[in-house]
């Protein structure tokens, strides 16, 4: 690796006057990049949120349905 | 065994309509499949008739994997869904004529089939001026066409009047005598005595 | 084959001697639209002839994505498609015969419309050979890349302007190409070049585009 | 033939690979990407024509050979899924246009940022720019066509022929640069001919096309995850999973 190519900071900064077009690109291809990492997670995190909101409702509707299996039972015993 | 199911699973939109379903039918026999709306009737038949693909399961036609007699079973299938399959635009001597020529089978009197039909005097008219009954019986004229022994049906007896229902009946009941099978959706009871009617019942689920 | 082949065009042709407006509408498009460029630009004749080939081009890319879009729809719709997926081997040669109808019902029309636009836009002779060249073989194309579009769309929810999404991206070579015949004719140069590029092209869709269609079509129905 | 996909194509398996994959290559390629655009930024010395604006390259050419590389990527799993049927194939198409689209969307941006300084104007319609953009519209039509149907099962498939259609256009794309004659400079790197850059140059740029490759298969990996999770929520072990991840 060879020595740093700028003799201060404020060079490096200023990028020989090109600086606003190389910092520009460069962050915004951070940004973009980072973006995509990030809304990859938060997919995953909202299928996880999505799924035990799945479950839970499922848990309810088997519940309602013993529920009203044993109405019917106790209904059943009662006629008879 | 003609045609069989083994194990068949679907889901649509995320929903399971139903899992691991067998069953198997022979020639002369007819299948009734029942069940609540959105209990996955139609989807069956979808995937039955090779329209759509079961998440799991395979299906087999004459003891082979569908996979491999593809062909040999569309030419000896008849599926008729909820819709029509009858381009309004056209009469229904134009739409017959164009039937034949997707099935391959031989010109004969159309016009002789649509009066049996009750269609006299409607032949030549664009199907979009006919009333859903008369439609749906020009839709049901392929049973009457068709040489295929596996027949698909989806509600076929949904906005026919009562000479026509009793007509179809007739009918399902010398296909069947015939050696074909049938497998179809209804509400209403199929009272076929001659027939063994076999009933599969899917149940909705969540 | 042959049959299905024959009774499906049939069936378009007679179909559309009854729906008049369904290859119509594209075609006053068309013409509409080539003469909004000159209202747009002003009527400077030099400015126009040099233009010509691309307005002539993108007018026809839209017209024919426009009446593309109700290729399949109808017969989708009442079921007619499903049938012929269920009974499989008809799907093929139905395919292909759409295509034809198809073309006859905006291709060819706008070749038989070429002196008018020739006209329109002050094209001389041999740039007006040129552009009847390229619509030769360029339209059949244009046919083949929307039945394909139309076919992917058929069942999604938002149809017209997805089509357009998905299939003008792949018309831009035979936009290029096109235009840059009729373009190099207009400066007396040769243009055989881009005709056998075009034709090349037309060749590849013609190998592959009525199997992508087909499948397309059977995973739409299922 | 091809018996050693199979393991691949079963998608509580891959699944747990992708895990396995993702946690090694997201933290190198993020790595990998932070050396070479430190290095290509700080430590090289600059152009002798184009004094420090030529740093650009660092992100430009990764990001347009990745722009490539992804869509070719697409159409090989494209081709996959429809040929053998394999859906994990078709899911990873989905996870891929996005990725695709955002290098795309980058080349373009920074080509721009580049051209602006060098020939004065952001945009040429020069025949690389343009045909950079037009595979942005191609990856857009593919995400677009994928989400527009009411069963996703529908639009996994649709989105697989349109990707198989649109990389014709690739080759197009890849000529058309030898067809017109433009202000963008030839191709700094290529295979046959010796690289026309300086070696000390060249190391941090081949690190961030590694580095932006890698990051790549990272994302994929990320979204391809989710997406088998989506596809095959009604099945017990993703529901285990889920348990477990609680």
């Amino acid at each position: 690796m060879s020595n740093f190519a700028f003799n201060s900071m404020a060079e490096f900064w200023a990028m020989g006057g090109y600086g606003f077009y190389v910092w520009l690109s460069f962050g915004l291809s951070l940004v973009a990049l980072l973006l995509l990492w990030w809304t990859g997670r938060q997919g995953e995190k909202h299928f996880r949120s999505q799924l035990t909101q799945r479950l839970s409702r499922e848990a309810r509707v088997r519940a309602h349905q013993q529920q009203s299996s044993s109405v019917q039972e106790s209904a059943d015993e009662s006629t008879s | 065994m003609l045609f069989s199911a083994h194990q068949l699973s679907c889901i649509r939109s995320d929903r399971v309509l139903f899992e691991q379903l067998d069953f198997a039918i022979d020639a002369g026999q007819i299948w009734q499949i029942a069940g609540r709306n959105g209990a996955g009737k139609s989807s069956l038949l979808r995937i039955l008739a090779g329209l759509a693909e079961p998440i799991e399961g395979e299906l087999r036609y004459k003891n082979q994997p569908l996979t491999q007699v593809q062909d040999e079973f569309a030419t000896n299938l008849c599926f008729i869904g909820h819709l029509s399959g009858v381009q309004p635009q056209l009469t229904a001597l134009e739409n017959l004529a164009f039937w034949r020529a997707c099935y391959a089978l031989k010109p004969a009197d159309d016009w002789a089939l649509l009066a049996q039909l009750g269609l006299a005097g409607l032949e030549d008219i664009p199907c979009q001026n006919l009333s859903a009954g008369q439609h749906r019986r020009v839709s049901l004229a392929r049973l009457w066409l068709t040489a295929a022994q596996l027949w698909i049906l989806d509600e076929p007896f949904t906005a026919l009047d009562v000479s026509a229902i009793a007509q179809l009946r007739q009918r399902f009941i010398e296909h069947c005598q015939h050696g074909g099978a049938i497998i179809l959706t209804t509400h209403q009871a199929l009272d076929l005595p001659e027939i063994p009617v076999q009933q599969l019942t899917l149940e909705y689920r969540w | 084959m042959g049959s299905v082949y024959l009774q499906t065009l049939r069936r378009d042709f007679r179909l559309m001697t009854r729906q008049k407006s369904d290859w119509l509408n594209p075609l006053m498009f068309f013409l509409i639209v080539l003469t909004l460029f000159p209202l747009g630009i002003g009527a400077k004749p030099n400015l126009l002839r040099e233009i010509a080939p691309g307005i002539i081009w993108i007018a026809a890319l839209l017209s024919v994505l426009l009446g593309s879009e109700r290729l399949f729809r109808q017969d989708y719709k009442d079921g007619v498609l499903e049938q012929l997926v269920a009974a499989r081997a008809p799907l093929f040669p139905y395919v292909l015969a759409k295509i034809s109808a198809s073309w006859c019902a905006s291709g060819l029309p706008l070749l038989l419309m070429s002196p008018l636009m020739a006209l329109l836009l002050g094209l001389d002779s041999k740039a007006y050979w040129a552009m009847v060249g390229t619509l030769i073989i360029g339209t059949p194309l244009l046919s083949l890349l929307s039945a394909l579009g139309a076919a992917l769309t058929l069942s999604a929810e938002k149809g017209g302007i997805l089509l357009a999404l998905v299939i003008l991206p792949l018309y831009i070579p035979l936009l290029i190409f096109a235009s840059a015949a009729v373009e190099q004719a207009g400066f007396g140069l040769g243009y055989s070049a881009q005709l056998a590029v075009l034709g090349a092209m037309l060749c590849v869709a013609l190998a592959g585009v009525p199997f992508a269609v087909q499948h397309a079509l059977k995973l739409n129905v299922g | 033939m091809f018996k050693w996909l199979d393991p691949y194509a079963k998608p509580q398996t891959l699944f747990n690979l992708l895990g396995r994959w993702q946690r090694v290559l997201m933290p190198l390629g993020w790595l990998l990407l932070a050396i070479g655009t430190v290095w290509g930024l700080g430590f090289t010395p600059p152009d002798y024509q184009q004094g420090d604006s030529y740093r650009i390259i660092h992100i430009h050419v990764p990001a347009a050979i990745w722009s490539m590389g992804a869509y070719s990527s697409m159409a090989i799993a494209a081709f996959i899924a429809l040929v053998w049927q394999i859906k994990v194939a078709q899911w990873a198409i989905g996870a891929m246009a996005p990725i695709g689209a955002v290098f795309t969307a980058i080349a373009l941006w920074t080509g721009a940022a580049w051209g602006e300084p060098m020939w004065g104007t952001w945009w040429v319609w020069d025949a690389r720019l343009t045909s950079e953009l037009i595979l942005l519209f191609l990856y857009l039509g593919v995400i677009a066509l994928q989400n527009a149907f009411s069963e996703q099962a529908t639009g996994d498939k649709a989105a697989a022929v349109l990707a198989l259609v649109g990389v014709v256009n690739l080759p197009i794309i890849h000529y058309s640069v030898e067809w017109w004659n433009t202000l963008h400079q030839g191709a700094t790197i290529t295979k046959f001919a010796k690289p026309s850059i300086d070696p000390s140059m060249l190391w941090p740029l081949l690190i961030c096309i590694v580095a932006l490759g890698v990051l790549f298969g990272a994302l994929v990996c990320q979204r391809l995850r989710t997406s088998i999770l989506r596809h095959e929520q009604h099945r017990p072990w993703v529901r285990q999973w889920a348990q477990e991840q609680a």
